[in-house]
């Protein structure tokens, strides 16, 4: 037991770990490129459920302050751009709500679409369903639930959940608007 | 080497989840629809079998000492690869199982079974034990998300089938009881189904000694 | 930065607390709460190891993987560390500090295989916390640990006098009673005071 | 052969008081029917329907999985019909009748009876159940004001009143309900069942401590604490006495700290033990009431501290007669 | 291609310095442990569950080894492991004679009772009462059953208002004895052909009055028996296992038939 | 009959059936059974033999025992057995029967002790030992053993005159019908120990007692009234509400320089120096809802107990329960052949009317038990960790504290019996300790051998 037993122990972790890594670094090389696809399909998807008319979406560089905001895309539609499209991550019930709202040029909600949640589901959930997302079609400015003076129909059980969209709509419309 | 007896350790008498009380927190955790269940349980499947291999082939070779550490690299490197192939093939399930698919690294189940079995059986051994505990552990997670999903939700098998993968709705909305798809519903079913088990055992074991008794 | 910190704090030890909300260490839960005693050293040592696997990993993580983008290997690098720490720290105690290592050591080889520690660096990442924000979570998540599994120990030693069914004798009403500790837990939820 | 006398013998004493639990639970039932009254009279016959319904549905729990479990009967002690009217009054006047019979399954069967019965259960029975039964959040928020459903066929009647606002969303909200003190006071406002009256809850709660059936120390602790706390921080703009007045009589404060804090299987036995709970149950419920999702924290503040009892009553035995002060300067903790 | 020379550098990286480290470790570090808690480890599942109450495995071993824990707590192990560790710790039952516990008293029907009594339902208990129980032998088995509740192999029952044990169950331990405030119960061997279930050491007209099956201290059998294996101590008779061969001449004797053969027991 | 308000700590005292009457002497019997152990300690041995002739207040029985007290006879007449008897205890105790012969004949030994010098703690030691005096409170330690360990530590002598337990009045019928002669005792006692006042401590619920004494006593007795509230007239606690001291846990009230007799010991003192009577006498309260005509009645030692029924109109009803002493702390009695005691403050036989004990206890855990313990400890805790023989808890939760008064099990609703769980749990504890003890010495002796065995060996 001596130099040679510390040569073993490390040589063998050594050797495990890179063969290990090998692997890993060969699985990474097959799989990165459809993860990164596969996840921004899903945006781009939701893009397209928020501005159909859409034929592609550039990529907008967003220098505002407000913190919902993460991402906005420029939607070009055949005959130029037609909209903006907004990510925002308002915080539910259970946690960060990331959501797309397509903002037509005239500063109308197009449509909103919710790429992933962590609500409670069959109550915070419910705000996946039409019936819900389609009363911001067309509203612009602040929106709110009726309970706090506003417009929108919160979601039986679920205040929080409903209140949160509104706020992540309310941040699209106002970060397009300066961005006019 | 016995294949029959393997597995009716994995399935019954030496249960992971229910007998050995392993791997609970995904147990609890993620068991909230069926879906989930599925493919928890078949990447532990995976990953215990291709664990339990290398590291019976490898038995021989590792030093006492950077035994865990070794192990544990091991079954990483292979919760890794099913990760990201689950990234890249079935995002959808990579977002509901969440932090939990890494987390199979320190499944006890796994780690547990390359110590006791793994490291001191033959390769074939080893795959056949790491099936049958796999199976044993996906069998009972499959319950649990069955019986959770149900009460909790009230539909079958969501992002399966049904429209939009929303599954079979078997029980009205607003009728399911929500808690059983929080933590408290998750302690509850299998502490309910762990004592129907012991309760199955013990009316046997009843059984089986009145049936001795009467023969005497 | 403190209004920060105080903020993580409650919510790894009331509102998300990692064995009853976040489902992490359950199995060290349930199966060192007999006592309270017990129960409590697991607590510190889990506190301990929490702690500093939250900073070498996030050493590991800034340091060594981001920059070379191999942030797919977390998961590797990660456990490999803490198995690593666990051990050496446990070698280390035996040797060194005899009580502290009857006190706190003996429950190490436990903690190795425990989702909290795993979870806390692989939490810390997915929130993107700094060094500092990374040791408070995970101190402050193994606090959470400690007292869920103190509070889980004493119901523990009042079931002893409990006259249970036969079928639910043991874990499963050790299960059931942790599933009414969350279900009192739940009035956490969603509790903001920073 | 038995001896000519035919006396018993026993160990001594050989004097029993009066009160056995029987009489104990039928003290705390009576204490309840005031605020029984008042919810009727705020709410409507289908308040005293719902409690009917949950109460019987208890005692059938209790007695049903007694007999199917071949354990002596005691439902003749009527904790479960204390359980029962305790559920019933945390929930709200429009539950549809099933959601109070799971409530009552869960209290007795999985809260109660699974840990041995009266006596053995670790948390207080009615809240579990009222936590459970929040598993249907929109029926178990369903409010309605005041006077607004009274007529008697609303006892068959689907939920179908107007959902109102509660005090306690006011509250929540950090703004002042739009009832008086006085009103809140009394009881004319919305809420759960039998929460409303304070004057109600608390005539009873005078009744309890005459009868020695519970003593002041956990109520007055918790209640203080409470309203200590309420005064030296109102929320908003409200002004800090009526802020105080209205944390104290809107919710569950009165109702909780008097019935369900005092629950003698889930509360402290020792003195000391018992106003530490109080004050842990008064802390627990403004942190909630103020900084949680919930609007009301009194049902889980007392379920939390019901899982310290067993913690609080080791650290605060009582020092025994004769024996050292427990922490003397010198010798330290006994 | 970089890409993966990277993961393995790093990674081989790191796993070469904590080899290097561990190896390190363990050798400043090493402490002397027992042996047996090192073997004990090694059959443990190595599952570090908790189940068995102690911290992790090692905990376990270390327990077992100190005496602290029996070697039958390992849940995931099951008795596979529980005969492993045994054996380990060599608590194997030897090839000793087996005895069992036998209950010296032929119970309170026979004899006159003084009271009814109320209170717990507990031997100790009723034994503390005035006139130490409701028997007027103040020897007698109480038939309240503190024996059967420390029975852990559900071997002794009380039947007819007596405590008797089941000799095939019975494995010896003698719990039961411990908690018999009357010390009814010792210990006879487990083929013991002949058996005197009294204990009362009270003269024999006073037995006579109290209870229909006491021995009288007669000391017929005493006179009947060839090998000199039974005698009358303290107004009781008393059998000597090592000389008694079962030949039941003091059975025959005994004016009170309460001398118990293992053939006639049976029946 | 009403009963106070639950949760009380004061059980209905009953004691208005009694409390009016004037005591009554009762005729000796035809024949006493005289225990040889009236006493805590050794038992006496006989001094007498079948046949022999015994006067009024001869010695008939004593031991050499430090701890005991002589015993006299309390009729003149023929012995007629000397043997095992059954004992209100429950056992068979060493007996001497004596056949009255109506006479009464005192023995030569009863002359007043006038000449001795009384202040002297040794003479009057000597006279009160002489006398067989043993605590009437119920305790019957010898008051001889008693006055000369706490001679020179006490500076407050207490006399116990609250008779806290219910249906019992005779403490309270002495002191209203002898208060001088009682007033005389205590002062002897005053003067042993050098105490220029004594307190007497009266329960609030005998004012006619506490103000026939206030009248009759000088500035050298102080009466103090107590709270009536069960169990006031306990050592300990009669000791903290008179001076506010608190006896420390397994002392005596020595330990807080006090010293306490109950009145009757204080009477019995009294006669026995100017009068040269031994304790041969005392008054026994008969009561009980299954009595007929309750009453006190001055009785001998050695009456058997059915004689006593007998005089108070024999049995109402059908007796369930038959007590010797009060109900908190007397102990149920099954055979009417017992005789009287020194130590028989009451005969009580109750009927079924007032069990209220239920075939399955079961603990609420309302904390009643707790909150009323004079002891302060925790009987349902207590219970539990008896129902599990944990020892060592059971010393946490200081179950050797339990005076046995029998209040928790009073009050619980549940029904449960606690007090004797906290006596199960005493004799637990006590034989486990008995058994280490004997281990240990075992052990030593084991080792002394070897160590022997060793030395020898060289
Ligand atoms: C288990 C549970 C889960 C909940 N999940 C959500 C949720 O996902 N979204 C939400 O907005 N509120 C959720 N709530 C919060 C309550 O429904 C809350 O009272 C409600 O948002 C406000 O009440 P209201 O809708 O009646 O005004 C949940 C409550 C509970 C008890
Ligand atoms: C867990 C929980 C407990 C509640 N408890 C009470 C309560 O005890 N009393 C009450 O009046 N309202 C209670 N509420 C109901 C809320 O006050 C309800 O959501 C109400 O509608 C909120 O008012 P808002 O609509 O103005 O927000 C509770 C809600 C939840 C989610
Ligand atoms: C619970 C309890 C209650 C007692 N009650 C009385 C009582 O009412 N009167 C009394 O004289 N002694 C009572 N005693 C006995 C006293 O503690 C004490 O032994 C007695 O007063 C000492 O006087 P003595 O030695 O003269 O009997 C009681 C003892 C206990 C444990
Ligand atoms: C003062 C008092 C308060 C009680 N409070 C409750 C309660 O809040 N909830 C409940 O389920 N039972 C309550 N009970 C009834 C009973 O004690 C309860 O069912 C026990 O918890 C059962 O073990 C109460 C009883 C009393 C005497
Ligand atoms: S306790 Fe032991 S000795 Fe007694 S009967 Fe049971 S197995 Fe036999
Ligand atoms: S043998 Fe002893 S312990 Fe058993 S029932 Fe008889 S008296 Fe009780
Ligand atoms: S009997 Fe003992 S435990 Fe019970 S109240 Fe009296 S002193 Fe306390
Ligand atoms: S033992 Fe009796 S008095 Fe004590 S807490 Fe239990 S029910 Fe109450
Ligand atoms: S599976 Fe999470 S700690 Fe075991």
């Amino acid at each position: 037991m001596g130099a040679k037993y510390f040569g073993k122990l490390t040589l063998i972790l050594f050797l495990i770990s890179a063969v290990v890594a090998a692997l890993l670094g060969a699985v990474n090389a097959i799989t990165e490129s459809r993860i990164i696809a596969a996840k921004r399909e899903k945006t781009v998807s939701a893009m397209k459920v928020v501005m159909p008319e859409a034929s592609s979406f550039e990529e907008f560089g967003y220098k505002g302050k407000d913190p919902l905001v993460a991402e906005i895309y420029l939607a070009k539609g055949s005959s130029g751009s037609i909209g903006y499209v907004v990510k925002v991550t308002p915080t539910g019930f259970g946690g960060a709500i990331d959501m797309v709202v397509g903002v037509s040029s005239a500063g109308k909600v197009t449509g909103v679409s919710i790429i992933s949640m962590s609500e409670t589901p069959g109550l915070g959930t419910n705000a996946l369903k039409d019936s819900f997302r389609e009363q911001f079609v067309g509203k612009s400015g602040t929106q709110a639930v009726t309970k706090d003076g506003g417009k929108i129909n919160a979601i039986t059980g679920a205040t929080v959940t409903s209140r949160a969209v509104s706020k992540g709509v309310t941040s699209a419309l106002e970060a397009v608007a300066a961005l006019s | 080497m016995n294949i029959g007896k393997q597995f009716k350790d994995g399935l019954v008498s030496q249960n992971p989840v229910l007998v050995q009380l392993l791997g609970m927190c995904s147990t609890m955790a993620i068991t909230t629809t069926l879906f989930n269940g599925i493919g928890m349980g078949i990447s532990v499947l995976v990953i215990l079998t291709c664990s339990n291999v290398v590291i019976a082939a490898l038995r021989k070779v590792i030093p006492q000492k950077i035994r865990i550490a070794a192990y544990v690299v091991v079954i990483a490197g292979f919760v890794t690869m099913v990760d990201l192939l689950i990234q890249a093939f079935v995002p959808e399930l990579s977002k509901s199982l969440g932090v939990f698919i890494p987390l199979i690294v320190v499944n006890c189940i796994i780690l547990g079974r390359a110590e006791a079995f793994a490291s001191k059986n033959t390769v074939p051994a080893a795959a056949i034990d790491g099936i049958a505990q796999g199976i044993g552990y996906t069998i009972v997670l499959v319950v649990i998300c069955i019986i959770r999903e149900l009460l909790g939700s009230g539909t079958f098998g969501a992002g399966i089938f049904g429209v939009n993968g929303g599954g079979i709705r078997i029980i009205a909305e607003g009728y399911p009881a929500l808690f059983l798809i929080l933590p408290f519903g998750g302690f509850l079913t299998l502490g309910c189904l762990i004592a129907f088990m012991q309760w199955t055992a013990n009316r046997s074991a009843d059984k089986a000694r009145k049936e001795s008794e009467a023969a005497k | 930065m403190i209004a920060r910190i105080l903020s993580i704090s409650l919510g790894a030890i009331l509102v998300e607390n990692f064995i009853l909300v976040k489902f992490l260490g359950i199995c060290p839960f349930l199966g060192v709460s007999k006592k309270t005693d017990t129960a409590v050293g697991m607590g510190f040592a889990v506190i301990f190891v929490m702690g500093m696997a939250s900073v070498f990993c996030w050493l590991v993580n800034y340091l060594l993987l981001v920059p070379l983008k191999l942030q797919y290997m977390q998961t590797v690098a990660y456990i490999l560390v803490i198995a690593a720490l666990v051990q050496f720290v446990e070698m280390f105690l035996q040797k060194t500090m005899p009580t502290l290592y009857q006190a706190l050591g003996i429950y190490l080889p436990l903690i190795t295989t425990n989702c909290a520690v795993l979870g806390v660096a692989l939490l810390n990442t997915q929130y993107n916390y700094g060094l500092i924000e990374s040791l408070v979570y995970g101190v402050m998540g193994g606090v959470g640990f400690t007292v869920a599994i103190f509070l889980f120990a004493s119901v523990r030693e009042r079931l002893e006098f409990a006259d249970l069914p036969k079928a639910f004798e043991g874990f499963p009403i050790a299960l059931v009673s942790a599933g009414l500790i969350a279900l009192a837990f739940m009035g956490f939820s969603g509790l903001k005071i920073w | 052969m038995e001896n000519k006398l035919g006396t018993v013998v026993s160990p001594s004493p050989h004097l029993r008081s009066p009160a056995g639990t029987r009489n104990i639970m039928l003290d705390v039932i009576i204490a309840l029917v005031p605020a029984l009254a008042a919810s009727v009279y705020i709410f409507g016959f289908r308040a005293l329907a719902v409690t009917l319904v949950s109460c019987a549905a208890c005692v059938f729990f209790e007695w049903g999985y007694r007999a199917l479990m071949k354990k002596p009967q005691n439902v003749g002690d009527l904790s479960a019909v204390v359980t029962g009217m305790l559920m019933a009054f945390c929930l709200p006047v429009t539950v549809p009748y099933w959601l109070p019979v799971i409530g009552a399954f869960f209290a007795i069967v999985i809260v109660k009876q699974l840990f041995g019965g009266i006596g053995k259960n670790f948390l207080n029975p009615a809240l579990a159940a009222r936590a459970f039964l929040f598993s249907w959040p929109v029926l178990m928020t369903k409010w309605v004001a005041p006077f607004s459903y009274s007529s008697i066929m609303n006892i068959f009647g689907g939920a179908d009143a107007i959902t109102s606002a509660t005090p306690m969303g006011a509250l929540h909200a950090g703004l002042l309900p739009n009832a008086t003190v006085a009103q809140a006071f009394l009881g004319e406002i919305g809420g759960s069942l039998g929460e409303v009256s304070a004057l109600m809850l608390l005539l009873g709660g005078a009744y309890l401590v005459f009868h020695k059936v519970i003593s002041p120390r956990i109520p007055l602790a918790y209640i203080l604490t409470v309203a200590v706390i309420t005064y030296i921080f109102p929320k908003g703009e409200a002004d800090r006495l009526s802020w105080m007045l209205y944390n104290l009589f809107c919710g569950g404060l009165m109702l909780g700290a008097i019935f369900m804090a005092t629950d003698y299987t889930t509360s402290p036995i020792t003195k000391l033990g018992q106003i530490i709970f109080g004050i842990g149950c008064g802390l627990i419920t403004v942190l909630i009431r103020y900084f949680g999702t919930y609007p009301e924290g009194v049902s889980y503040a007392i379920l939390v501290m019901n899982t310290t009892v067993w913690l609080i009553d080791r650290a605060t035995l009582p020092r025994r007669f004769g024996g050292k002060p427990k922490f003397d300067l010198k010798g330290g903790a006994r | 291609m970089n890409n993966i020379l990277y993961a393995i550098l790093v990674l081989g990286a790191i796993g070469a310095v904590f080899g290097f480290v561990l190896a390190y470790a363990s050798k400043v570090f090493a402490v002397k442990v027992d042996e047996r808690q090192e073997e004990i480890l090694s059959v443990l599942p190595g599952a570090n569950c908790g189940g068995c109450g102690f911290p992790g495995c090692s905990g376990y071993a270390a327990a077992v080894v100190e005496g602290r824990a029996a070697t039958n707590l390992c849940v995931a192990g099951g008795a596979e492991c529980t005969a492993k560790i045994s054996a380990i710790m060599g608590t194997e039952s030897g090839a000793t004679e087996k005895s069992v516990a036998f209950v010296r008293c032929s119970g309170m029907k026979n004899s006159v009772k003084k009271y009814d009594f109320a209170g717990v339902s507990d031997c100790l208990s009723a034994s503390l009462l005035p006139g130490k129980g409701p028997s007027e032998c103040t020897y007698a088995c109480l038939g309240l059953g503190s024996c059967v509740s420390a029975c852990r192999f559900d071997a002794i029952g009380v039947i007819d208002g007596v405590a008797v044990v089941d000799k095939e169950k019975c494995v010896g331990c003698m719990a039961c004895a411990q908690k018999c405030p009357k010390n009814l119960i010792t210990k006879v061997p487990y083929d013991a052909k002949v058996t005197i279930p009294c204990f009362s050491k009270e003269k024999g007209p006073v037995t006579t009055k109290m209870c229909s099956v006491g021995c009288i201290a007669c000391k017929l059998c005493e006179k009947a028996c060839p090998l000199d294996a039974i005698h009358v101590v303290d107004n009781l008779a008393v059998i000597d296992y090592a000389k008694c061969d079962g030949c039941g001449a003091c059975a025959q004797k005994c004016p009170r038939k309460i001398i118990k053969l293992a053939d006639m027991a049976a029946n | 009959m009403f009963e106070s308000f639950f949760g009380d700590l004061h059980p209905h005292d009953f004691k208005e059936a009694t409390s009016g009457k004037a005591s009554r002497p009762m005729a000796a019997p035809p024949y006493v059974v005289i225990p040889m152990s009236l006493h805590l300690g050794e038992p006496c041995s006989p001094l007498v033999a079948v046949g022999d002739y015994v006067k009024m207040g001869q010695k008939i029985g004593d031991s050499k025992a430090p701890i005991s007290a002589p015993i006299h006879a309390s009729v003149s007449g023929k012995v007629i057995a000397v043997e095992p008897r059954l004992h209100p205890n429950g056992t068979k105790v060493m007996s001497v029967v004596i056949e009255n012969d109506g006479l009464d004949t005192l023995s030569e030994e009863v002359v007043p002790h006038k000449s001795e010098n009384l202040t002297d703690p040794e003479v009057l030691c000597r006279i009160v030992r002489e006398a067989g005096i043993v605590g009437m409170g119920g305790a019957v330690f010898p008051t001889a053993a008693k006055i000369s360990s706490s001679i020179g530590k006490v500076d407050t002598l207490i006399i116990n005159g609250a008779e806290c337990e219910p249906f019992i009045t005779s403490d309270h019928r002495l002191m209203l019908e002898r208060p001088e002669e009682l007033m005389e005792g205590i002062r002897i006692l005053k003067r042993v120990f050098g105490i220029p006042f004594a307190h007497l401590g009266i329960e609030k619920n005998k004012p006619d007692a506490i103000s026939l004494l206030r009248s009759k006593c000088g500035a050298d007795i102080k009466i103090v009234p107590l709270k009536s509230a069960y169990p006031q007239g306990a050592e300990k606690q009669l000791v903290y509400s008179v001076t506010g001291r608190e006896v420390p846990p397994g002392s005596l009230p020595a330990a807080v320089r006090c010293v306490v007799f109950n009145v009757f010991t204080a009477y019995s003192v009294y006669r026995a120096v100017h009068e040269g009577m031994p304790a041969i006498e005392r008054v026994v309260t008969v009561s009980g809802d299954a009595i007929s005509n309750p009453m006190n009645l001055i009785c001998r030692i050695g009456t058997p107990i059915e004689r006593l029924v007998e005089e108070a109109g024999g049995f109402r009803g059908s007796p369930f329960k038959l007590l010797m002493g009060g109900p908190m702390m007397g102990s149920a009695q099954y055979d009417l052949s017992v005789p009287v005691t020194k130590g028989t403050n009451a005969l009580l036989a109750l009927t079924s009317r007032r069990d209220r004990s239920v075939k399955e206890p079961n603990c609420i855990r309302c904390g009643r038990c707790a909150e009323v313990c004079p002891m302060r400890l925790t009987p349902m805790y207590i219970h539990m960790y008896e129902e599990r023989d944990d020892l060592n808890t059971l010393e946490k939760l200081n179950v050797m504290d339990c005076v046995e008064c029998g209040l928790c099990t009073y009050i619980c609703p549940g029904r449960l019996y606690l007090t004797q769980s906290c006596r199960l749990g005493k004799n637990k504890l006590r034989s486990a300790k008995e058994a280490a003890a004997r281990e240990a010495a075992a052990k030593e002796a084991a080792a002394k051998k070897e160590e022997e065995a060793i030395k020898s060996g060289k």
